[in-house]
């Protein structure tokens, strides 16, 4: 079966500096990588890259064995891609509700359909769209404004979002940034309920427990280039790992 | 925000609301009512109908303005030239190909809705800033086109009039001005409808989406480029039905909706009511609209004429007192009128809630900040009525402070540094 | 009597107020001229009423709107007054806000006298628009007698790429072209801030008479750079004379260029009307300039009107149709054909430095030889005379 | 040969007029993110103050005293700007857009409240009334008045962006300005600063926009604005030197286009424009998020 | 409760105030920061410890009483207070997008000084490469560093730090909390922080904020050594921390 996702030799470029560096791998169907490396390393302009966001200077990008390298982003999404971001990127103006109506809406009538002035929000969307803010807790907030929530609600709404979208190959950066200590293992839960149902997920993460709580494979990222890609505690165990990324423990 | 606010009330109270409003404005040609100081005559004479059929005009162009500003978030300062389109030429196939009026104005409608499609198409391929100058250079262009391209046909800077045998009887004579009254009722009522039923629609709400963040848009795997497109296309076609309208009420084409000023003022509108809400919307237009005509009038006036020199000299100037009324509306209706019941209901409480009007008026402060040049509709919202009772229960919520943090937290992604 | 409409307010009983209504700019870039043509009708009306303020037992009350050169404002103010009752209706500087009054007009049989607006298209325009002031024919056909024999000369138009512009150049493609001139144009676009380009072309196509036909702000450059680059010693140079403000426009060039002048003070060789004028003004403690005679004109009109008939528009326009009268500059005839109003204009040149600039006439030229052509048949049943 | 030098010669005066409205346009919006729309009647009341004094004394002093009394009028003005109007609404752009664009209405109607619509004539001083022969092509004295002016104001408002602390505080404080305040730095002092500095600008643009009219009108400044505004998006908003360069483009550009044609001189600022915007694509402002 | 320190505390918080949209945040918060070492801010989220930082910068509206150094600050403009040596790290970090790493630094450094960034690239080589990139594409570690190596350029009597190792790479959370560590040594901290090995390697006193009251004040050690108390009153269970080198496996 082909790959999920597969990258081949992507390097982007910015001022002569390698950002990405010919990295290369390959998710396979329901699988989760967790992808760490020291700050800056890359891991953020990566999913850029696979999203669209930012386009390579060289290599490929293939979403179930198709080349989605050349696509914009809106046209990656429909072979299945979805992602959070790292700094939460939600629509501030609008209210939850509406925030995953929307993904929903976009997902249940295509991206051609959404354009149909007569239709309404509403049937399989808004089902969706409950289910996806009961699965993640916030059914409570729904009429607020995003704008108006705090850290970790946006972060849960992003991955709200995510659901009600219900994409098969799932990019999360950074998900626990910046959540209290308490929240961790229940959003950690979640995250794994989702893989359960199926979803190949990448995930950048630097705390280091859900790491390696959740993915089954690890790849480091260092200056852009892939430095290891493995089994968690083969990766955990590399010096060249522990050296530029782990550092001493506390 | 508007809409999903207000669905939350009955809808049937909506609707009878509209209705009402709408029953009024119909019976106005009808009163004899006196409004001594607003008005020179009663209701029903021809020159109040005429500012009043303006006024209304100028609603509806507003809220055409309001699709494409208050939410989809794109300024054009090209509006005009869509209005332009519509008058000029509807003019131009009535008075030199001999077209009837309808026929001309559906022609009219035609190259509007193509210019909406080659324009938007091009112009949206830049955003932002840029787009606004694209925009801006597009209507420029226009303009120059119809003061100078060719005087013979678009009578230059004179404009020209229709001619009179084209115009129906019912249409012209100052004893029919409350048959374009009910024009411009008409017109303000499609551009509303259509307004309406395009912003409770999916797409609609995908614009709305646009606006608060293009980028999550795409990644929700819709092009923002085909929304903003759509938004694009349903305001300029509606702004050159109101250049039809515009060129009845007036009875000729004038370069005046050529000039950028015309756009800015659709811009000065929509903000005037605030941006992405319809009734201020109106509200916002009518009252500039009201006060552009009416100006004169007052700095004409005896009671001005009669002020000592420094004061008169200033006074006699309409755009000094135009200009002055902006500035004194940004300074003491921040969000624009639509926020106005909402401040006057928090002033009634004002007693018992110190703070809330200071809540009402950062938030608008921190919204706009959140969409840099474009007008933030949630900013202008009165947060009060979502208050939310979050159940103590909710195991992952931050168990024991809901309460203090709802309104709260509605701030965070507020502060400055956001 | 039909033709007058819905005027059935308009004071139709001797000693009741009759109302006029003036449509002109008060504020705006036209408020100099507004003012003017504001300044002549109320000496004009003192003077046709001897100073009682009433003809024919009617007191005239002026009612004055501000159209702030909006044309939507003016179009309102129209219908507003209409709506009163008014049936008289005068003013307008600018031709695009007469032309959309005189439409208002006509649509609701009332009588309306266009002000200082130039556009040759208010002639033959409808039955109830007249004019109290000159059209740009009469401006070029004056500028033609300047020279001797045209033919075979090069005339150049310097003007605006507007409509104002366009008409002049072809205004005198026909007038002077019809005498035998070979006539081109140099147009400027309004966004246009330096004028260097086009003085180049001007000297490239080195004309024997430049028609300068301009109505911007920037007057001042334009001659400035005309003079710098040797425009002006380098061929004949005809203008249209401004109001007094704008006479140090032409700087130095003023002593270079011949002057064509609907009106400055004096032209009319002080005949009466024209001292009355004057004295009138002056004790209202302003002073004459460019369309104070239009005013003045228009009241003279207006008080001929009410004079026939202060009620019956059809009465009124018959009375001024053919009407010729002694005026501030001499003698003016209502053709009754399309309603041009035959006057005398003049030529004339500057003199002064620095701020202080006199017009000087040097010689009137008579109403006949610059009449615009009239139409073959009239535009309309004319009601006789 | 010497319509060439002639055309180049005045084309780059016109440039430079443009650039002297453009920069403080472009210093205000780069910096703090407002679009100005008073900035043309700055430029307007700079001017009328320059001409106040030039038409009380006479020549070459007359405009020696003219320079500082329009700068400071410019300065001035901008300062109480921003003090009262701009700094109440530092929270929301839109409403100061709308501010500007009310003060932009409000003070060309008073100008000519007080000192009437017509234009006001400028007599200069001989030596500037003239022309300069160069190569046969005869350029207005002005003109080399300007392009110098213009230069040098490129150059000083450079020095201070770049190389003072205070161009860096400003430019931190359009982001944040709590942030700024918190590293112990009076944000709104610098503010007042800028916008006086961009009045400054203008009210020189407004004593050069007279000489170069030769005349004074309400509307001058206005009528450059939007010009000004061509120029300052050409050059990527806010870059000085994008903004010289962009004044020298649409300049030239419009010098030429009138020469060959006047159709062509009206349309060609717009078409540049356009043309410029769409070949660039992304947004000139716009970082990927 | 714990010995009141020998030396006078530097920053003294009093029954403070804060309401903000409406509701009220803070509700008698009082504290007092000593004068040496580090005293750690702790809570919840959303409990109010940035807004508390922020009051002692001015930046809400407060009130109660706020004394630095034996001063009045509550009612002073915040640049003013910055002024007299407090530096402070939101915990958004709000860098300067537009400006180049160096142009932030260089604003964060008080006129007429010689240049110190060669302090702050010693302490994050990384910045030194970056010097001429603008902040805004910095990544969201490398950004953090700015924000902390901005604070240590001036001359503070006391930093309030909110978060400083919030998306950092374990490596570099714990080489920031070793600096901190020596730069507590010389100027005392108020730090707010989630990751509680931070807080357990280099704070003294620790006070525990919930629904905008202090609840308790005391020793950081024995707070977390308390695992009823840290389940009460951070929502933890017991020491069980954030260890960086993976050992939880
Ligand atoms: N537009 C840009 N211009 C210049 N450099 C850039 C740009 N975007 C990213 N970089 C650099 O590329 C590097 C990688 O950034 P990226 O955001 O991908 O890191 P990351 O691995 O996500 O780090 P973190 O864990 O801190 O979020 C950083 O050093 C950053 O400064
Ligand atoms: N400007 C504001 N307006 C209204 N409420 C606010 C504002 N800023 C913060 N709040 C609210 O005040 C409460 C305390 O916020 P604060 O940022 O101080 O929490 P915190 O303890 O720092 O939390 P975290 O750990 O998530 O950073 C929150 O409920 C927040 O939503
Ligand atoms: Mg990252
Ligand atoms: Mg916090």
């Amino acid at each position: 079966m082909a790959p999920a996702l597969a990258v081949e030799e992507l390097t982007w470029r910015i001022g002569g500096r390698a950002i990405v560096d010919g990295v290369a791998f390959a998710a396979a169907p329901g699988e989760l990588l967790a992808v760490i490396g020291p700050n800056g390393a890359g891991k953020t302009s990566l999913f850029n890259l696979i999203s669209g966001l930012t386009r390579p200077d060289s290599g490929r990008i293939l979403l179930g064995g198709r080349d989605v390298t050349r696509l914009a982003p809106h046209r990656r999404v429909r072979h299945g891609l979805g992602r959070t971001f790292q700094t939460s990127s939600v629509f501030p103006g609008l209210t939850v509700a509406e925030n995953v109506q929307l993904a929903a809406q976009a997902a249940v009538s295509g991206p051609i359909g959404a354009l149909a002035v007569w239709r309404r929000i509403g049937g399989p969307a808004r089902d969706r769209a409950a289910d996806a803010l009961e699965r993640t807790r916030l059914a409570h907030r729904a009429r607020a404004l995003a704008g108006a929530l705090s850290h970790g609600e946006k972060r849960k709404l992003e991955l709200a979002i995510l659901l009600a979208a219900g994409p098969s190959v799932i990019l999360l950066d950074e998900p626990m940034a910046g959540m209290a200590v308490e929240e961790v293992p229940d959003l950690s839960e979640l995250i794994r309920q989702v893989h359960r149902d199926g979803a190949t997920i990448l995930m950048v993460e630097h705390h280091i427990e859900v790491v390696l709580g959740l993915a089954e494979r690890i790849a480091v990222l260092h200056h852009g280039a892939l430095l290891a890609c493995d089994r968690p505690a083969a990766v955990v165990d590399d010096p060249a790992v522990r050296e530029a990324y782990l550092g001493e423990p506390l | 925000m508007n809409h999903v606010r207000s669905l939350m009330r009955p809808a049937g109270r909506r609707a009878a609301a509209v209705l009402l409003a709408a029953a009024a404005l119909y019976a106005v040609p009808y009163s004899t009512l006196r409004l001594p100081g607003v008005f020179d005559g009663p209701l029903d004479s021809p020159g109040v109908l005429q500012l009043l059929a303006v006024c209304l005009l100028f609603a509806g162009l507003a809220l055409s303005y309001d699709l494409l500003f208050g939410h989809t978030g794109i300024m054009s300062f090209g509006h005009g030239l869509f209005v332009t389109g519509g008058m000029y030429v509807t003019t131009i196939l009535v008075n030199h190909a001999g077209y009837g009026l309808v026929p001309a104005a559906l022609a009219g409608l035609g190259v509007g809705l193509a210019a909406a499609l080659v324009l938007g198409s091009v112009a949206l391929r830049v955003d932002g800033i840029g787009f606004a100058m694209v925009t801006l250079a597009f209507g420029q262009a226009v303009s120059l086109l119809v003061v100078s391209g060719s005087p013979a046909l678009t009578g230059g800077e004179q404009g020209q009039t229709l001619n009179a045998g084209a115009v129906p009887a019912a249409l012209s004579g100052v004893r029919n001005t409350a048959n374009l009254y009910w024009l411009a009722l008409g017109y303000l009522a499609v551009c509303a409808a259509v307004l309406w039923w395009l912003t409770t629609s999916v797409p609609g709400r995908v614009m709305r989406a646009v606006k608060e963040n293009e980028r999550r848009v795409e990644v929700l795997g819709l092009n923002p480029y085909l929304f903003k497109l759509l938004a694009f296309v349903v305001a300029g076609l509606l702004a050159t039905g109101g250049g039809v309208v515009y060129l009845l009420l007036l009875g000729g084409a004038t370069p005046v909706v050529a000039g950028s000023d015309f756009t800015l003022g659709l811009l000065v509108m929509v903000v005037l009511g605030g941006a992405g809400r319809r009734w201020g919307v109106v509200a916002g237009a009518v009252l500039y609209a009201y006060a552009d005509q009416s100006l004169t009038r007052l700095s004409g006036s005896a009671s001005v004429a009669a002020l000592p020199g420094a004061l008169r000299g200033p006074l006699q100037q309409p755009l000094f007192l135009l200009g002055v009324c902006f500035v004194a509306v940004v300074f003491f209706l921040p969000g624009g009128l639509a926020t106005l019941p909402a401040r006057l209901r928090a002033s009634k409480t004002r007693v018992g809630h110190g703070v809330r009007t200071r809540n009402g008026r950062r938030a608008q402060r921190a919204g706009s900040r959140h969409s840099g040049l474009s007008a933030d509709a949630s900013a202008t919202q009165p947060r009060s009525p979502i208050r939310r009772s979050a159940p103590q229960a909710g195991p992952n919520v931050l168990p024991g402070h809901n309460a203090a943090s709802s309104t709260g937290a509605a701030e965070e992604g507020v502060t400055p540094h956001g | 009597a039909s033709g007058s409409g819905n005027g059935s307010g308009g004071g139709t009983t001797a000693g009741a107020e009759l109302k006029i209504g003036i449509i002109t700019a008060k504020s705006g870039p036209y408020a100099p001229y507004g003012t003017e043509y504001l300044a002549g009708l109320n000496a004009g009306l003192a003077y046709v009423t001897h100073g009682t303020g009433a003809i024919a037992g009617h007191k005239i009350d002026l009612v004055v709107e501000d159209d702030a050169d909006n044309p939507t404002t003016a179009v309102a103010e129209a219908k507003d007054l209409i709506g009163q009752g008014v049936t008289m209706i005068g003013g307008s500087v600018d031709s695009a806000i007469a032309l959309q009054v005189a439409a208002v007009a006509a649509q609701n049989k009332v009588l309306f006298i266009a002000g200082p607006a130039a556009t040759d298209k208010l002639d033959a325009l409808n039955r109830y628009t007249f004019r109290s002031g000159r059209e740009s024919y009469q401006d070029i056909a004056t500028a033609g007698t300047f020279v001797g024999d045209l033919a075979g000369k090069r005339v150049v138009v310097l003007a605006q790429n507007s409509e104002f512009g366009t008409a002049n150049a072809a205004g005198v493609k026909a007038v002077l072209g019809a005498k035998g001139a070979s006539v081109s144009s140099v147009l400027v676009p309004p966004t246009a801030t330096d004028f260097t380009p086009f003085t180049q072309q001007i000297l490239a196509a080195r004309p024997d008479l430049l028609f300068v036909a301009w109505a911007g702000t920037n007057a001042t450059q334009l001659w400035t750079a005309l003079d710098q680059q040797g425009v002006l010693s380098a061929t004949h140079v005809v203008t249209g004379l401004a109001n007094t403000a704008t006479y140090p426009a032409t700087g130095p060039a003023g002593s270079k260029i011949q002057f064509l002048a609907h009106y400055f003070t004096g032209a009319g060789g002080n005949n009466p009307v024209e001292a009355a004028m004057t004295a009138s003004v002056q004790k209202a403690g302003g002073t004459v300039d460019l369309f104070t005679p239009d005013g003045f004109i228009a009241a003279q009109m207006f008080a001929h009107a009410v004079q026939t008939d202060p009620a019956n528009v059809a009465k009124q326009i018959a009375a001024l149709e053919g009407w010729s009268f002694q005026g501030v500059a001499g003698q003016y005839t209502v053709r009754a054909a399309d309603h041009a109003l035959l006057q005398p204009e003049f030529q004339a040149t500057l003199s002064g430095s620095g701020t202080t600039w006199t017009a000087k006439l040097v010689k009137a030229v008579e109403p006949g030889a610059i009449a615009p052509p009239a139409p073959a048949t009239p535009a309309w049943p004319t009601s006789g005379s | 040969m010497s319509t060439l030098i002639l055309l180049t010669a005045t084309g780059l005066g016109l440039a430079a007029l443009y650039f002297l409205v453009a920069s403080g346009l472009s210093l205000i919006f780069g910096l703090m993110d407002v679009l100005n729309f008073a900035h043309g009647a700055f430029v307007a009341v700079g001017g009328y103050a320059a001409w106040t004094v030039a038409d009380h004394v006479a020549g070459t002093l007359g405009l020696a005293l003219a320079l500082p009394v329009a700068v400071a009028a410019g300065a001035a003005l901008a300062a109480l700007t921003e003090l009262l109007i701009i700094r109440p609404l530092y929270a929301r752009p839109l409403d100061q857009v709308l501010a500007t664009v009310g003060l932009g209405l409000a003070i060309p109607a008073l100008l000519q409240a007080v000192w009437g619509a017509d234009p006001r004539t400028w007599t200069l001083p001989a030596w500037l009334a003239g022309t300069l022969d160069v190569l046969g092509a005869r350029i207005p004295t002005v003109r080399f008045v300007l392009i110098a002016a213009a230069l040098a104001l490129l150059g000083a408002l450079q020095l201070l962006l770049t190389r003072t602390r205070a161009g860096l505080i400003v430019r931190a404080g359009v982001e944040n300005r709590e942030m700024v305040a918190a590293l112990g730095v009076d944000v709104h002092r610098a503010f007042t600063g800028v916008f006086a500095l961009g009045g400054a600008a203008a009210g020189l643009a407004g004593l050069l926009d007279g000489l170069y009219q030769g005349s004074i009108s309400p509307g001058d400044g206005t009528s450059l604005l939007i010009f000004a505004f061509v120029v300052v998006v050409l050059g990527r908003m806010g870059s000085l030197t994008g903004t010289a360069v962009a004044a020298a483009a649409v300049g030239l550009v419009q010098q030429f286009a009138n020469y060959l044609s006047a159709d062509l001189g009206d349309e060609s600022v717009v078409i540049l424009l356009a043309a410029v915007l769409l070949l660039r694509r992304r947004d000139l402002k716009g970082r990927p998020a | 409760m714990r010995e009141v320190p020998a030396a006078e505390p530097i920053l003294r918080v009093s029954d403070l105030t804060v309401t903000l949209g409406g509701s009220a945040i803070l509700r008698g918060v009082t504290f007092d920061v000593a004068a040496t070492g580090v005293t750690a801010l702790l809570g919840r989220n959303g409990v109010g410890k940035t807004t508390t930082v922020k009051s002692v910068l001015g930046l809400h509206p407060a009130g109660g009483a706020i004394r630095f150094a034996g001063r009045d600050i509550k009612t002073l403009a915040t640049h003013r207070i910055a002024r007299l040596g407090i530096g402070y790290v939101p915990e958004d970090r709000a860098v300067f997008a537009a400006l180049t790493v160096e142009e932030n630094l260089r604003l964060a450094e008080t006129a007429r000084r010689p240049h110190r960034y060669d302090l702050v690239y010693e302490l994050f080589p990384v910045l030194r490469e970056r010097a001429r990139q603008r902040a805004g594409t910095l990544s969201g570690g490398e950004q953090q560093m700015l924000a902390l190596g901005r604070v240590l350029l001036g001359p503070s009597r006391l930093l309030l730090i909110d978060e400083p190792t919030k998306g950092l790479s374990p490596k570099y959370a714990g080489q920031v909390a070793a600096a901190l560590k020596l730069v507590a040594r010389e100027v005392p901290i108020l730090l707010v922080e989630q990751n509680l090995a931070v807080v357990r390697r280099m704070a003294r006193d620790a006070v525990v904020l919930d629904m905008g009251r202090v609840v308790h004040v005391g020793d950081a050690r024995a707070l977390l050594a308390d695992p009823d108390l840290t389940n009460r009153l951070l929502g933890v269970s017991g020491p069980r921390t954030r260890d960086v080198n993976g050992s939880a496996r």
